[in-house]
């Protein structure tokens, strides 16, 4: 035997309850009448081929072959009966499991073999299928419609009061405004001064910032004049020379 | 039943398991004997069961009886709850009816899709309600008889107005809080 | 043919038409009146057909008759090839349900790879079956209805051999059977 084709057999074994299984068919007698010292002998025998020529054994047959010499011990010498296990019970068991297995085995292979479903027998093909109509019916409560409504008047609300209620100059406003008054101004002139005399408080502050656009689109057209010292400086409007 | 030979049962098993309806030629392929003899057979023993044998041009195929076809579909009722957009659009909608989309959406504050008056159609709570004589003529909405039904409401008017919804707290505290700011903030100007 | 009732009719359609096997429950959400007498009435018409209705655990479905096998079948087509160890495992989940990964480990002698349980769950033919109250609580493996209808079992006690094996004592585990020698031993003493 080459080093080769006994690392295939390794390979092709499932464990070595398996191997174990084989070796037992060998023997060509009914698995409840094999001889178990046989039967170790021969599993030695092959795990020390496999050593000789330096084949990696997985640990499992290892153990396997350990536990197989200690058996083979406690078959052939005499036994404190106090201290030993059972050998024959050992044997038993051993017969046990590979009965166990076989009987799986076989009975896997009757599974394999029966009419199979998409290999021997079939099932329709184009089956149409069964179709269920899903038809939806939508829930509320008369609360969720309340809340809801409440929700929605909470939310834009409080937009439509500011808007009613602030006092502002629009953009639009602001630079009419200061479009015709830069023309009475040829010299320099405060922004300040562009604002209403009344304006206080919000609308200030509003008419403010929209003169302060304005005179920056006002320039933009060339139609006012700005100057500012620095940052934050007063800023001053002219009409163009 | 009288026994059948075996051209019969082996054309009737390839029909039944093809993929796509067969042509005499294609079954002979897979079977020995008179296949049209046994076509004819099966179309006699299948005839007036929930199963027929049918020719469709030159092709032959099982197909379950036309007037059984209702069974084959089950309709299922399935309770949904409508989404807060839901909910939101169908509260516009009654306080507000007959109302443009562009309507909800001004007092939403938020587009709708289009699905969600959808939904509300298809719950029945929901009608179109003629055009607005306005440029772009916009179709309007208000709520139906079954609307009313399915919330317990006599008539739209049992629904609470804006002051008993304040006074029963429906209005969402955070906004109310946002509101009582902004209304300060004017006074101290 | 004697004329059928309509209840039959229906089964015989709707089974005909499902895509799935079915059960006597999701067959009665379709038709009215009778299901298990028409399966009955169906299953005898059907008898020594080249379809024949089957009955796999709880559920029904039609298909072609296992003796017309070699003018079906389809190697090309053929179901997953199982690897031994899948074999072998599938085999004694299937005649100890519901067991544990340790208990088929116990039988093989070999521990189980990662993938072979994989495969057989993947084929619908194995399913997770609760934990078994020991401890570690470990999981036990149990076979579906998807197992029966592909391997044409009726029941679990149609699997080939399962009686004798059962008497033989080959189902139990090794721990019970040397123990019933061992009183078997001192008995015969």
């Amino acid at each position: 035997m080459t080093g080769e084709q006994l690392t295939l057999d390794l390979d092709g074994w499932e464990g070595p309850l398996d191997l174990l299984l084989n070796l037992a068919r060998a023997q060509k007698v009914d698995l409840t009448r094999i001889s178990i010292l046989a039967l170790v002998e021969q599993y030695l025998g092959y795990v020390e081929r496999a050593r000789t020529l330096q084949l990696e054994l997985a640990a499992d047959y290892l153990v396997m072959a350990a536990w197989l010499a200690y058996l083979k011990s406690a078959l052939l010498l005499p036994r404190d009966p106090v201290a030993d296990a059972d050998p024959e019970e050992l044997a038993l068991r051993l017969q046990l499991r590979l009965e166990r297995l076989a009987a799986m085995r076989e009975a896997g292979a009757r599974l394999m073999a029966r009419d199979r479903l998409g290999r021997d027998v079939f099932r329709r093909a184009a089956a149409e299928g069964l179709r269920t109509i899903r038809t939806p019916r939508w829930s509320a409560e008369i609360y969720d419609l309340i809340a809801g409504y409440g929700r929605v008047s909470a939310r834009t609300r409080p937009v439509m009061h500011v808007v009613q209620d602030r006092a502002v100059m629009t953009l639009d406003a602001a630079i009419a405004r200061v479009a015709a008054m830069v023309g009475s101004h040829v010299s320099w002139t405060a922004i300040e001064r562009f604002l209403p005399d009344d304006a206080t408080g919000a609308f200030r502050r509003s008419a403010l910032a929209s003169s302060f656009l304005a005179a920056l689109e006002l320039a933009r057209q060339g139609r006012v004049e700005l100057q500012q010292a620095a940052p934050f400086a007063p800023l001053y409007l002219r009409a163009p020379a | 039943m009288t026994p059948l030979d075996d051209t019969v049962r082996a054309v009737e098993a390839l029909l039944f398991a093809a993929a796509e309806p067969m042509t005499v030629d294609s079954m002979r392929a897979y079977v020995a004997g008179d296949v049209r003899a046994a076509l004819d057979r099966l179309v006699s023993d299948y005839a007036g069961r929930g199963i027929n044998l049918v020719r469709r041009g030159e092709r032959w195929h099982f197909q379950t009886a036309g007037d059984l076809a209702h069974l084959l579909r089950r309709e299922r009722e399935e309770v949904r709850r409508l989404s807060r957009a839901g909910i939101e659009t169908l509260a516009i909608i009654a306080y507000h009816e007959p109302v443009t989309r562009a309507e909800i959406e001004a007092i939403r504050g938020v587009q709708i899709s289009k699905g969600t008056l959808d939904v509300l159609m298809e719950a029945g709570w929901v009608r179109p309600a003629g055009r607005r004589e306005i440029p772009g003529r916009p179709l309007t909405f208000a709520t139906t008889p079954a609307f009313l039904a399915h919330f317990g409401l006599e008539t739209r008017r049992d629904l609470p107005g804006i002051d008993d919804l304040r006074a029963a707290g429906l209005l969402d505290p955070v906004d109310l809080a946002v509101e009582r700011a902004v209304e300060k903030a004017n006074e101290d100007d």
